[in-house]
């Protein structure tokens, strides 16, 4: 069976809310939805899992922490310890007010950086990639929801129309 | 959709649609630069070129050729650093902050003050390359293993914190910015055709990294924007607190004062938005923003402007008490000098300009005009220039031991630096302003229906 | 001094080295272009770095080594023969002595690979003049050949030529006149005496650029005796000096030191110093009292204490004197005129005392001045009378040194032969047909009379660097004898080998049979109206010689802080009639505006002003030494020449325009109210030690602490090994400088030159902070209700009176060192010992600790101070370089540098007792500050060794830490300065 | 030199070696004396080697015959010319230290150990690891090609399109979407590549540079068992370990000329330094005044940079560190050369003290591999007495203290 690909483009971001909404009771499998900005509500009218950057970033942090840490207890402790202006450079305790800035930066260092890492690479944004937005007016003033169907593509476009699609293609 | 009380003003003017928007925005990309833009250029780099002479002469023969001696052993290098980081504050914390507290005003202008803190971060970053007596060893102050034994870096040192903060600051933000553009590289990309501009096709995809606008990915994208705002606020608080440190725990009179990091974080809000104002007031001529930077974003900056010079006059008032209750003579004199020593002058055009000026800003009509804005922006850049220079210079050149007593006087490659960053500066950032997308669109878009006054006027109807 | 110092022992090695391996004694070198060298005798021209030795870190090696990824090729390069007492890596010390005219010094050499590098003292104290006498051995604008009519020549003409010449005019009875210094080698007089007898009719003139005729003439009247006396100082109860600075440029090398044995006030017999003079002195800065008099009123005021001795009434300035010196059991009068009248006075005085044989020794006097005021007119009429025929010169500079400069000029213009045996071409030999270069005291053979029956020997340590000559020699050359100078020398003192070895004996005590006829002039006080002049002695330059040697001439004057310059010197009052200004422009460096003055019919142009407290309203002041026209490229033109206004006088004084730039390195010249130097009173100290030693408490839940009771963290264990303290006692410190000029030579310090020192960027690693007390005091401010803004700025303003007090800061070594925890490397860290090292390839130039150092010890490089033209010094000099020490290395641009306590000094020290499997001697560990400290203030050593001296210093009443209540825990502490007033 | 002839030459001075082994047992000061003074021309009757067998000599009518023997001896050390024997040079030894001598001499029994018989002769093949791993690539390349054509072959026999080498890439890398990896390890390597090569600025291991006169260690002493603080006496007392000068060198080669033409041209360039020719002229320890010197220019083998501080007397007598701990087997090289980090490791003196270094030679981490493992022996040195009772009640039951335990970390200690 040959799939078939349609687009629906909307002018309208509420437009394209309602529209979505309706095809999702209709139980139709949206392929996927490009927006010019972040609409409110789609991901929820599109039923998408909550994502887990924040959790990620999280544990970046603490990875970032960790990390400085222990390079300071490391550096400053074990491998060459040095009395720097009679401070207690002999213990990590005693002298880790010393160390709280640095430890905090790299926390954030890592939580960020890390963070837009796994950002870019979970949503396959790279230097070079090709763009897979099926028309370029979806980065200016269109909105368009993608369908992947096999079969009859009639029903779906029959709910883009009725719901407000501005334009309608198949391919 | 979102609804926005009737009685607030409008934040986007005229009858703008999302295709209004995105003309706007990509215009000064796609079209000629107007003449503004290129007087402003060439002056900028002139400067620009001038300090880079002066730095290659100062690296090729010695920081003796600046104004500095035993005793002023830090001047117009550090005072430009901190001037430079308090600048780059604005920025991130514009779109940081404000976007924690869902202030939508933020969106016409947090592209630029990112931009801004950027570039400004970038030139405060070449003050502790080239302070340094041997700046080709600067690789040293990192943690980097080497055949010395290992020998490392020393982690009491505030200079090394500077270090951290600076580069995680910078790097931060360059993130942050480049997460935000990446959407609006994209609306220029789709832009341009692959057959009459190629190259500029080709650039655009490069950097918006393939993005097509799915779905999932603007959920993540609201959630990383998110995050690395909350991420971003500690940080610009923790970098100016770091700065202030430098000065705050060593044993000068007039640095050793512990409400340093406040007032610091404080001061450089104060002059981060001054600069944001004196740029933005100068882009919306040189690029045509006029619909898009309102006065009512520069009344809202003002009334921080005011809030925090109020605080930074406090802070003042505060350094001069406790000097006073310390009760510790070097302290006292310390204080007693900066105000009537033989640098008072720097002090009077320091409370002159943070403390006076700004004041003028509970007048309605001078905070809602354009002109006396930008007038006062560079009153505030100026005074905050010289807190640092007080700060620095006149703790520095009268300290414990009178025999040591000095003055200081900077020397035209001192000059020359401090302007070529500030020609430097201009360059990168008229640079910026022809090839980016100098309004974050995208987001901008989100809130045409609830800000823009064609929209705000239809729901009156 | 320790067993493991090598004392030169034998002597045919020095003496016949090839040529090689005198300038190239040192192991490690570049490259030694050797036939380059051995065919060229004029090795100045090439400019290899054949003697770059030195320690070089930073950049060029790197980039080099970076960009080629291989090591660049060093070559070594063994001797052939090498001499048995040198090896490569160890110093050398010979007992030597310094002389040139004007200071005397018996020394100890300190030579490595056979390079003198530095002088230690031996028998007498070194000041600061002969410890920078060693880098005067390297100037390269000495002389490197004979010279005839201004062109360089060869020994074999330039004697045939003289001796010709010597032979025709002695033929005809010619008359032969030697103009030399004080000589006071016995060989050299019988060398004299030799060629006296040779050419018959030969005067020898003996002159002394600043005369002590008058008190030598006096001596000679009252006990036929033309010497100077001994003073024990340490014996005087009272001590009042008219105007003599003896602690800094008058009489005996070692005054200051027995002056120093009774100001130590824990023995409590200080003893009690008036000062009277118009100029400030050194030391009239260390008096207790200090009386301000114009030069006129000297001698009257003499006389009037005379007088008032024998019961009529004192003048009120000095009716304390007067009851002092009643009631003290033994007392030293001295006074600096040269005057013969006032001598005698002086010496009726002393008698009227009872001072003599007790106080002021008259049977073992001092032969350190012998010049002849009447002699040297006497040639000088001669010569322009016609009747010289030949002069030859002799360690003297007439040209510049007299008075009457001018007239002995064109007096030589009238004479057939004159030679000079200048090591330069100065003012004196440019004028003369030939000059026969001498060498360097450290190039030479020779002994020294200083006093009676005290003998000190010169023995070279360096073969000479130029194709110079003893002047020794050249007599004996010209005289014909078979004998080199040495063989007299050595013909003259049995077990010659001991005494060369210690460097200092006594033999042939003279008894003399004094007479004693006192007579006593009398003086009136003048009522003379006008701004008297006179000239004054700067520390640093002393009487010229060596003026251009850098490390003089960036030695800031003790008193003005000013280097590089020579100034009349003011009151603010007298400055303030004349309309004359010292202000401080943006950059904090001190303008003066210039005058004219013309005293009697000299007049002096466009001379600077410096304001200076404590010297005498109305009258003015310039020091000599400076103004020179040929001293070479450091010293020419700097300064004004004050010879020609030696005599004295009412000074006529106009503003004129112009701008003076000075290069002072201390701007501000008091204390502002701060308790710096500590200070305290006989009677109170006597009453309670620790008086005057206020410590700051701080408020703690515990009460009241001092600053080094409170702290947060334990501090790091400093009992194990050892742990180097140092004590500067600020009674004993009289501010001579002398440490300086030592610690530059020691750590390889460099000269960067008036403009930058104008900068405020002295290179000092040791520094003498001199305070003037001001009019206004916290005291006064709080009774008369005086503002804190008015307070502070007019505690800005000395008092025209002042009291002076001197304190040497270096680096203080602190345990909790500020500028240890800024620097984000890690290049300067503290040691178990104590001591706070400065790791200077590791510095990457961020002059965070040099900010952060409350005593701003710490000097950053602002430029590459090394091989560059633009400071044009020893370090960018072949021949200057070999003085620099090569354990220390040369700093690179781009650091910081700062006193490390002479570590250099304490590895050694530390290496030499583990080779020898003992511990460290008490007295071993020496800086290059404490070594040279003639007055014993600044001592060192290990406080963690309970025998050692320091370790009670430690623990002394008047013990403090500089700014304690920053609790930064220093290893060096101050002793209070303890003043004898009431 | 053949393997042969080395062979035939160790063989030939197995017997030398047997008489002056080296052991590593405490030496008696007669010995030490001797070995530093005497033993690089006289055996223990060994037979004549540069000089006649000591113990021949000492028994000949010379001494033995006179009514003081030992007196005689005396003189005769300290100056032999007195006695018209020219080819030996004076020693500056006492009469104290000669009687140890002669002791030693009397008393030496001859100690039959173990001798390797054949100095290791194989010279390693030295490849570098970059060599090798530029081979494996270029194998792995190689094999690439030879399966692509083997695909591009069977794909022909499917007549499906084929593919270039870097269009397979290409397409590999276009397929896989793990290009970022693929990047991420690229990055990596080069990491890694950029590391090593930073860490080796200013490795100067196995440096040897050509020298002026080609000098054998091996020769001296190697086979010869020269001393080696006899030629580079100042390490005991100085910071330089010292090039010994001319004059030093002549104490054997006035005499010894060299056995073949070669040996006699290097020989003879000390001769030329003091302006002599060796076919030609005499040496005359008296007349050394007169000749024409020219020191010989060697090129430095070990480079400390300038701010580096090293003293060798601190090491060699106070730590009491052989030479070879830092200088590796000299006795085995030719000319100078700075050791291997890893030839240093296995330096037995170096296993027996439990130092190992992970740095390269002469790089300041290789200094502090020492410091940190160096154990101080602070027995016997009335110096560390004291020192050594507060650090063991400071470090309680440590026993042996390392050097960076008493301060040797501190920067000042090298640096000033």
């Amino acid at each position: 069976m040959i799939r078939k690909t349609v687009y629906g483009i909307f002018d309208d971001e509420d437009v394209l809310l309602n529209s979505v909404k309706e095809i999702k009771s209709n139980n139709i499998d949206i392929k996927e939805v490009y927006t010019p900005f972040p609409v409110h509500g789609l991901d929820k009218a599109l039923g998408l899992k909550e994502t887990r950057m924040a959790i990620a970033a999280f544990v970046y942090g603490c990875l970032g922490i960790t990390f400085a840490g222990l390079m300071i207890y490391n550096i400053m402790i074990i491998d060459w310890p040095m009395n720097i202006g009679g401070k207690p450079n002999f213990t990590f305790y005693h002298n880790v007010p010393s160390f709280v800035p640095v430890m905090f930066e790299c926390t954030v260092l890592f939580a960020a950086h890390l963070m837009s890492i796994t950002y870019l690479i979970k949503c396959g944004l790279f230097p070079g990639a090709k763009s897979e937005n099926p028309d370029p007016r979806t980065t200016d003033d269109k909105f368009l929801i993608e369908f992947e169907i096999e079969g009859s593509t009639k029903e779906v476009k029959d709910l883009l129309s009725k719901t407000g699609a501005s334009e309608i293609n198949e391919k | 959709m979102q609804k926005e009380s009737e009685i607030r003003d409008p934040l986007i003017l005229g009858k703008k649609s999302y295709h209004d928007i995105t003309l706007d925005v990509s215009k000064p990309v796609e079209g000629k630069a107007n003449k503004y833009w290129w007087i402003l250029f060439s002056i900028s780099f002139i400067m620009f070129i001038w300090g880079v002479l002066s730095m290659a002469y100062t690296i090729g023969t010695g920081i003796g050729s600046w104004g500095l001696n035993k005793t002023v052993n830090w001047a117009w290098d550090i005072t430009n650093f901190v001037w430079w980081i308090g600048i780059g504050h604005a920025g991130t914390l514009i779109s940081a902050v404000l976007l924690l507290f869902r202030q939508k005003w933020r969106m016409s202008i947090n592209r630029s003050a990112e931009a801004m803190t950027i570039f400004g971060v970038a030139q405060a970053a070449l003050f502790p390359l080239i302070h340094m007596g041997r700046p080709w060893l600067a690789y040293w102050v990192f943690p980097i293993p080497n055949q010395f034994g290992s020998l490392w870096v020393n982690f009491n040192s505030p200079l090394l914190w500077d270090v951290f903060a600076i580069s995680t600051y910078f790097s931060v933000s360059v993130v942050f910015w480049y997460i935000g553009l990446i959407p609006d590289f994209a609306m220029l990309r789709d832009r341009f055709n692959e057959k009459t501009s190629p190259m500029k096709k080709k650039l655009y995809s490069f950097l918006s990294f393939g993005w097509s606008g799915k779905a999932k990915h603007w959920q993540r994208f609201e959630e990383v924007s998110l995050v690395l705002a909350g991420l971003a606020t500690p940080l610009v608080f923790s970098v100016h607190s770091i700065v202030s440190m430098d000065f705050a725990t060593s044993v000068i009179p007039g640095w050793h004062t512990t409400i340093f990091p406040p007032y610091f974080v404080l001061g450089a809000l104060f002059s981060g938005f001054a600069m944001v104002e004196t740029l933005l007031i100068i882009m919306r001529k040189v690029v045509n923003l006029e619909a898009y930077i309102t006065i009512k974003h520069i009344e809202y900056m003002n009334i921080i402007i005011l809030l925090t010079g109020s605080l930074v006059g406090t802070a003042y008032i505060t350094e001069l008490f406790m000097a006073w209750y310390s009760g510790v003579e070097f302290e006292q004199y310390a204080f007693l000098n900066r105000a009537t020593g033989p640098y008072w002058w720097s002090y009077a055009i320091m409370m002159g300009c943070n403390v006076l000026t700004p004041q003028l800003y509970w007048i309605n009509a001078i905070r809602k005009s354009f002109i006396a804005t930008f007038i006062l922006s560079i009153f505030v850049n100026i005074g905050m220039w010289f807190e640092r220079f007080v700060i620095i210079v006149t703790s520095l050149h009268r300290d414990f031991l009178p025999s040591s007593w000095s003055m200081f006087s900077p020397s035209i490659i001192d000059i020359g630096i401090y302007l070529g960053t500030i020609g430097f500066f201009f360059v990168l950032f008229l640079l910026y302003a022809r090839t980016f997308p100098v309004i974050a669109q995208a987001e901008l878009k989100t809130i045409v229906k609830s800000s823009g006054s064609e929209y705000k006027n239809k729901n009156n109807d | 001094m320790t067993n493991t110092k090598k004392y030169w022992k034998g002597l045919a090695e020095l003496n016949n080295d090839p040529i090689i391996e005198k300038l190239a004694q040192n192991e490690f070198v570049d490259e030694l272009p050797v036939d380059e060298f051995l065919s060229d005798p004029d090795i100045n021209k090439s400019s290899t770095s054949r003697r770059d030795f030195l320690k070089f870190l930073g950049f060029s090696t790197a980039a080099a080594t970076l960009a080629a990824c291989e090591t660049p090729v060093n070559k070594v390069i063994p001797y052939v023969v090498k001499p048995e007492e040198t090896v490569p890596g160890i110093a050398n010390y010979y007992a030597s002595t310094i002389y040139d005219g004007h200071d005397f010094a018996s020394v100890l050499v300190k030579t490595r690979e056979g390079r003198p590098i530095k002088l230690e003292p031996n028998k007498t104290s070194t000041n600061a003049r002969v410890q920078a006498s060693v880098l005067s051995l390297y100037d390269s604008s000495r002389l490197k050949n004979p010279m005839k009519s201004g062109e360089e020549s060869d020994w074999d003409t330039v004697d045939s030529e003289i001796l010709e010449k010597l032979n025709v005019i002695s033929s005809k009875g010619g008359k032969i006149a030697l103009l030399s210094s004080t000589i006071i080698s016995p060989s050299t007089e019988s060398v004299i005496a030799d060629f006296s007898n040779k050419f018959r009719n030969v005067t020898h003139i003996q002159m002394d650029a600043l005369s002590s005729n008058g008190m030598l003439e006096a001596n000679l009247e009252n006990f036929g005796v033309r010497a100077l006396p001994t003073y024990h100082f340490d014996k005087a109860e009272v001590i009042v000096s008219f105007g003599a600075d003896f602690m800094g440029n008058w009489g005996d090398p070692d005054n200051e030191k027995k002056y120093s044995k009774r100001r130590n006030p824990k023995h409590g017999n200080m003893s009690k110093h008036y000062q009277i003079e118009s100029t400030l002195t050194l030391t009239g800065s260390n008096a207790d009292e200090r009386i301000q008099i114009r030069p006129s009123e000297q001698a009257g005021l003499l006389s009037n204490l005379y007088n008032a001795l024998n019961g009529s009434n004192p003048d009120k300035r000095i009716a304390k004197i007067v009851n002092s010196l009643k009631n003290a059991k033994s007392s030293i009068i001295v006074c600096d005129s040269n005057d013969k009248d006032v001598q005698l006075l002086v010496n009726a005085i002393n008698n009227k005392l009872g001072n003599y044989n007790y106080t002021v020794d008259m049977s073992n006097p001092s032969y350190l001045r012998k010049g002849n005021d009447e002699s040297v007119a006497q040639l000088i009429a001669d010569m322009n009378a016609g009747t010289i025929d030949a002069i030859i010169t002799y360690n003297t500079n007439p040209s510049y040194t007299l008075v009457n400069a001018d007239e002995f000029n064109k007096g030589l213009s009238k004479v057939g032969l004159k030679v000079s045996t200048s090591l330069f071409m100065d003012e004196t030999s440019s004028k003369m047909d030939y000059i026969c270069p001498d060498n360097h005291n450290l190039e030479s053979w020779g002994d020294a009379n200083p006093s009676n029956g005290e003998y000190t020997l010169m023995q070279p340590t360096i073969n000479p660097l130029f194709n110079g000559r003893q002047f020794q020699d050249s007599i004996l050359t010209w005289i014909g004898s078979s004998e080199t100078y040495y063989d007299v020398l050595k013909n003259l003192y049995s077990s010659w080998e001991e005494k060369l070895h210690d460097g200092y004996f006594t033999m042939n005590k003279i008894e003399y049979s004094l007479k004693s006829k006192f007579s006593v002039p009398s003086f009136s006080i003048p009522s003379s109206k006008g701004i008297e002049f006179e000239v004054s002695e700067k520390i640093s330059m002393g009487d010229g010689t060596q003026s251009n040697n850098p490390w003089l001439q960036e030695l800031p004057d003790p008193l003005s802080r000013a280097s590089w310059d020579n100034y009349l010197t003011m009151s603010a009052s007298t400055a303030r009639d004349l309309g004359v200004k010292n202000w401080n422009v943006s950059n904090g460096a001190l303008n003066g505006s210039l005058v004219n003055i013309t005293v009697g019919d000299k007049t002096l142009e466009n001379v600077p002003v410096m304001i200076q407290p404590g010297q005498a309203i109305g009258t003015v002041a310039l020091s000599v030494g400076y103004g020179r026209t040929h001293a070479g490229k450091c010293g020419d033109g700097v300064g004004h020449n004050a010879y020609p206004l030696l005599n004295g006088g009412i000074a006529e004084i106009t503003l004129v325009e112009g701008i003076h730039e000075f290069a002072a390195v201390q701007l501000h010249h008091t204390m502002m109210g701060r308790e710096i130097v500590k200070e305290t009173t006989l009677a109170d100290f006597i009453n309670d030690p620790s008086s005057g030693n206020h410590r700051e408490k701080y408020y703690t839940h515990d009460g009241p602490k001092t600053s080094d009771q409170v702290t947060l963290w334990d501090d790091h264990d400093h009992k194990t090994g050892h742990f180097w303290n140092m004590s500067i006692d600020l009674s004993l410190c009289s501010g001579c400088a002398a440490c300086v000029v030592s610690c530059h030579a020691e750590n390889n310090v460099p000269v960067v030159g008036k403009e930058e020192v104008r900068k405020s960027r002295d290179m000092h690693w040791l520094r003498i902070d001199r305070y003037f007390s001001s009019e206004m005091t916290k005291e006064r401010s709080a009774e008369e209700k005086i503002s804190a803004i008015d307070m502070y700025s007019e505690m800005e303003d000395p008092s025209e009176n002042p009291e002076v007090v001197f304190q040497p800061v270096m680096c203080q070594h602190c345990n909790h060192a500020p500028c240890e925890t800024v620097c984000p490397v890690a290049a300067t860290t503290h040691s178990a010992e104590g001591l706070n090292h400065m790791t200077y390839n590791r510095c990457v130039g961020t002059r965070y600790c040099a900010n952060n150092c409350p005593y701003k010890v710490r000097r950053f490089n602002w430029f590459k101070y090394s091989d560059n033209e633009k400071f044009d010094y020893n370090l960018n000099d072949d021949y200057g370089k070999m003085v620099l020490n090569p354990d220390v290395v040369v700093r690179s641009r781009g650091v910081i540098e700062k006193c490390s306590m002479c570590i250099q000094k304490i590895q050694e020290v530390k290496l030499n007792a583990k080779k020898s499997g003992s511990k460290v001697n008490d007295n071993d560990a020496q800086t290059a500050c404490s070594s040279v400290c003639s007055t014993n203030a600044i001592i060192f050593g290990d406080s963690n060794d309970s025998s050692h001296e320091i370790y009670n210093l430690k623990n002394d009443p008047r013990k403090y830490d500089l700014l304690d209540h920053l609790n930064v825990a220093p290893s060096v502490f101050y002793q209070t300065k303890v003043r004898n007033k009431s | 030199m053949t393997l042969y002839k080395r062979f035939f030459l160790s063989q030939f001075v197995f017997v030398i070696l047997f008489f002056l082994n080296i052991n590593l047992a405490a030496q008696s000061e007669g010995e030490q004396i001797f070995k530093s003074n005497c033993a690089a021309c006289h055996t223990i009757g060994g037979g004549k080697l540069i000089g006649p067998d000591a113990k021949e000599w000492l028994s000949s009518d010379r001494f033995v015959s006179t009514d003081d023997p030992l007196g005689t001896l005396v003189k005769y050390v300290q100056n032999p010319a007195d006695f018209g024997v020219l080819e030996m040079p004076a020693q500056a030894l006492t009469a104290g230290e000669i009687k140890q001598v002669l002791d030693y001499v009397d008393g030496y029994v001859p100690e039959v150990k173990e001798v390797v018989t054949s100095i290791e002769v194989a010279e390693e093949e030295s490849t570098n690891p970059v060599i090798i791993l530029l081979i494996v690539t270029l194998i792995l390349f190689l094999l690439i090609l030879v399966l692509v054509s083997v695909k591009n072959n069977l794909k022909e026999s499917l007549s499906l399109p084929t593919e270039t080498v870097f269009e397979s890439f290409k397409n590999y890398v276009t397929i896989n979407r793990n290009k970022i990896i693929i990047g991420f390890v690229l990055f990596i390597s080069l990491m890694y590549l950029l590391y090593n090569l930073m860490m080796g600025v200013g490795v100067v291991e196995k440096y040897q540079p050509d020298q002026p006169i080609a000098f054998s260690h091996e020769l001296h002493a190697g086979l010869n068992g020269v001393d080696c603080n006899y030629c580079h006496s100042s390490a005991k007392n100085s910071a330089h370990s010292g090039v010994p000068s001319a004059n030093v060198c002549m104490n054997c080669h006035a005499v010894v000329k060299g056995g073949d033409d070669k040996a006699k041209n290097e020989i003879g360039k000390i001769w030329k330094s003091f302006g002599l020719d060796i076919e030609t002229d005499d040496f005359d320890w008296n007349k050394l005044d007169t000749y024409q010197q020219t020191p010989i220019e060697w090129i430095r083998v070990h480079n400390l940079p300038d701010h580096a501080y090293f003293n060798h007397a601190q090491h060699v007598t106070v730590g009491g560190l052989e030479c070879q701990q830092c200088h590796g087997n000299m006795q085995e090289k030719t000319v100078g050369q700075v050791a291997t980090a890893e030839e240093l490791n296995k330096i037995d003196y170096n296993i027996k003290d439990g130092i190992e270094f992970d740095h390269p030679t002469l790089t300041m981490g290789w200094c502090i591999d020492c410091h940190r493992q160096k154990e101080v022996d602070m027995e016997g040195n009335d110096y560390y007495t004291e020192m050594h009772k507060n650090i063991k009640e400071k470090h309680e039951g440590v026993e042996n203290f390392t050097v960076d335990m008493i301060g040797g970390l501190e920067c000042g200690k090298c640096h000033y």
